[in-house]
């Protein structure tokens, strides 16, 4: 391996052009998955806050009692679904909608009794916020006799789902399409740097190389190749992250198993590659 | 050591480069390949590398048939025999000394033992001096010398020499016809296609195999043509 | 010429690997100026919708004769930001209310009297709905002596226009990122065409080729690569347009200038890189 | 037509090549010169294409002098001469015939006339069969002659050809040389480097110019060292 290894370095000294344009095919492709992985990383961080706010509203008939709605109370947060219970009294909706609607306050004002209903707000867990689960707590609320009526949102958790759902297929889409152009530009600049030492490799094999032994340099050039494409891009990716961070929006960088993965993703990817475009110009030289 | 049987050789695009070459080179022979330019000599030593496939007829070198031979088998092959090429095909990138040494590390020789053996043998050639010049910077003999001692290097069973001393002034083609004339009385058989007329009439003790037009014309020590089983 | 342009074409023919490399590495990076751009075009067409929802309401005293609300209605529609105008009446804006707002419902039914004010709605031209512009209609309702309240969407329009310079800016950034990645590849590809071909070059010379003789053929190359590869991105994004609007979202493709332009950027950034690779290389040989 | 004086060249790498030589080859003349691998043959014919500049001294060719002339001049001087390279230099994904036209392309020749030259010169180192065959397809010694016909078909005022015969049997290269005698009758200017003695011994008439270790060691016939004032 030791002659493989050193063969391999030599090439970098030797065609650092090419070298340097494997390097920067592998880093920018991945530099673009990083990006993806950025948004992506951050738009469900967004969802996710989003659902922390999905909640369930029971609005209650003004003849519940303290000691029903004390039961209730305790029953409902024994749900595996439920985050956190909020009693809302008549005179606090009220004051949240004279809030709210500036406009019409002096409605509000001239009113002789408050017709707003108290109710039981229901935050649900971040993992337990699916349509089935809103719906299961839902019914449970409708389930209780004060409770008049159940508000959950007028399908926005269906909505949030919808735009997750076609995240996923965009991800898919966008990521596979980038993963192909990759490839390409990758599988070429390989394959170049072998078409570059065809000469080479044609008179390592006159002098008795085999096949194992004229194919290990480049596919140990194509490992390190990848490795150092990986490592680029993921500098890179924390670069677009500081810039955007600073200039632009609050962003989470993302977790150091996603970063691994995306140089460990290069170096694989160096290395099936280079083993490919070897064996197959072998074939041709 | 060497057998050709009715081999012939068409390139597509120019016809027939060979036709009907039969003979056989025994084990330890000394032999002048001669012929006009284009004649098909260097097409036999490349036959004889197995890095081109006869058309018809069959090619055995060291044991090796060229109708049997395995892809895998050739590298085996192609460590038993030093070859110095018409043109050269030293590496660019390499220095004379580390072009040698090449041939040493595709075997899988000892590093330790690839320095000296490299050093050696460019001593021989006269090129001691060069051995840290790139090909680009040496003149057309020395870069002829630099191929002659790849090839002697591995200390081969079989040297093929395709015109080793076109580049080379008498004295020096001298001193390397020597060098082979020595290897070749320890036992090294060697084949050496040449134009140096001068050369082959110099030495009339050794076999000389003129081909014409990609034949056979002229063989001043035919072996039997009959098959001797005996090693190939 | 005639020399140049055959040999040019000759160069696509005999190193097919490294023609190939180039275009795709122009096409890729056009490829993603392009899907950029379709974002940029799209986003800023949803930015226009947005403003063309921009309203300016003036909440009108109920003591308003029809005499001077057509007046002032005369007034308004002479006026260079509107766009539309539109009276709305106290039963309108109650029927609307209840819609808006089925939980007060029954609010609304028991009141004796409609607390609810009529209004004037005034949606402003797409040119003309800065911050200054809305403002200035603002000023222009309050005006009136019959207007009781203006509403102008509390700072809504200011929102659109920084989210609107904030796209600006990250366009701007990341779009200069990919320009600058994929100038180096496609220079870096250049080069290695030139390398490549270093010895056909160094012979030209030595058999008497000026420079200008030698640098045509791998200019007239450059541009072709680039005008390829240009042709490839337009394709591409085309191809990416139609996926995403038959499998995510509808979108708008691209005014034909835009294309153009992506085509013309190829064919001049193969020019340049060329002409700049050639002549620095030219001097290495 | 050519004038070196007191040339010396060193190489970072490889320290002195030439050391002071001086020669002055006349308008019309058919000059050998001689000298072991590695004595400077090539090193000369390169300051004289000017492919590389004299690290002392001066050398003049056709009115360009090396101390003076512009680097956009170098093409015209090029156009004016044809050069036999010794390791050919033919272009890999051309045909012989493409490689010589190339020749003509590079000066501008009006298209129609480089088929037929291209043609002619071929036929003239007798390749004319061969015209459609890439370098790869080719043997050495028709290699060479595709080279030997490139530097030809400009019908140069000066030849240089570095060792032309090299890959040559005997036969064709008496040829070449017989072309390389016709055409210098009639006023080309040749300087050819060869290791080939019996060529240089059976032409007695052509002047001799020996090197060693990159100095001037033999002229059978120099030129007086004085300046004339005619063109250099
Ligand atoms: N790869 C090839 N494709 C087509 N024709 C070829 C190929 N290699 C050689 N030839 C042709 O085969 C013939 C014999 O070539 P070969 O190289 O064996 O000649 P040679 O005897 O070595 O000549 P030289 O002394 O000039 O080197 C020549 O006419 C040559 O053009
Ligand atoms: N580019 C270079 N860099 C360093 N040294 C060089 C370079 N070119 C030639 N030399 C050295 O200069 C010396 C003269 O070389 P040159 O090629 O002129 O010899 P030559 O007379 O042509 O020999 P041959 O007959 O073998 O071709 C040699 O020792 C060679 O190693
Ligand atoms: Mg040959
Ligand atoms: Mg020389």
């Amino acid at each position: 391996m030791s002659y493989a290894l050193r063969e391999a370095l030599a090439a970098f000294r030797r065609t650092p052009l090419l070298t340097m344009l494997s390097v920067v095919a592998i880093a920018f492709s991945l530099f673009i998955v990083g990006l993806f992985g950025l948004t992506a990383f951050n738009i469900s961080q967004a969802v996710r806050e989003v659902e922390n706010k999905v909640e369930v509203v029971g609005y209650l008939r003004d003849d519940a009692t303290a000691m029903q709605l004390q039961v209730a109370q305790e029953e409902l947060r024994r749900l595996p679904e439920v985050q956190e219970l909020r009693y809302v009294t008549k005179t606090e909706a009220l004051a949240t909608a004279m809030e709210e609607m500036k406009e019409f306050r002096d409605v509000f004002t001239d009113l002789e009794s408050n017709p707003l209903p108290a109710s039981l707000e229901v935050r649900l867990r971040p993992g337990q916020s699916s349509p089935e689960a809103v719906s299961r707590v839902a019914k449970r609320l409708q389930a209780y006799a004060f409770v008049e009526e159940v508000d959950f949102g007028d399908g926005w958790v269906e909505k949030i789902y919808t735009i997750r759902r076609l995240f996923g297929a965009a991800a898919t889409a966008i990521g596979g399409a980038f993963a192909l152009v990759a490839g390409i530009i990758i599988a070429t600049a390989i394959r170049i740097a072998v078409f570059a030492r065809r000469e080479e490799i044609s008179i390592m094999r006159l002098v008795g190389a085999t096949d194992g032994f004229v194919q290990r340099p480049f596919v140990l050039e194509g490992i390190i190749t990848g490795l150092l494409g990986g490592i680029t891009a993921a500098a890179l990716t924390w670069v677009a992250f500081a810039a955007l961070n600073r200039y632009l929006f609050a962003l989470k960088w993302l977790p150091s198993e996603w970063i691994v993965a995306v140089v460990v993703a290069g170096t694989v990817f160096g290395f099936l590659s280079s083993i490919v475009a070897v064996r197959r110009h072998l074939e041709a030289v | 050591m060497i057998r050709l049987s009715s081999v012939s050789k068409e390139y597509a695009r120019s016809g027939a480069a060979l036709r009907d070459v039969s003979f056989h080179v025994r084990k330890g022979e000394l032999v002048f390949l001669t012929g006009h330019s284009g004649a098909g000599k260097s097409t036999v030593m490349r036959l004889i590398q197995m890095a081109d496939m006869p058309s018809g007829g069959e090619v055995r070198v060291s044991g090796f048939s060229s109708k049997l031979i395995r892809q895998r088998d050739i590298p085996m092959l192609r460590r038993k025999m030093g070859v110095v090429f018409q043109d050269f095909r030293l590496l660019r990138d390499r220095t004379a000394e580390e072009n040698v040494a090449f041939a040493l590390e595709v075997t899988g020789t000892k590093r330790s033992a690839i320095a000296p053996r490299a050093h050696r043998v460019l001593t021989q050639v006269g090129l001691a001096h060069k051995a840290r010049a790139y090909p680009d910077e040496l003149s057309g003999g020395e870069r002829q010398r630099v191929a002659i001692a790849r090839a002697l290097v591995n200390e081969p069973l079989l040297l093929l020499a395709d015109e080793p001393t076109g580049n080379l002034d008498e004295w020096a083609a001298k001193g390397v016809f020597e060098l082979f004339r020595e290897i070749n009385a320890m036992g090294m058989t060697v084949l050496m296609a040449t134009h140096d007329l001068d050369l082959v009439r110099a030495h009339p003790q050794y076999r000389v195999i003129e081909l014409s037009q990609g034949a056979v014309v002229y063989d001043s020590a035919p072996t039997p043509a009959t098959r001797e089983p005996q090693q190939a």
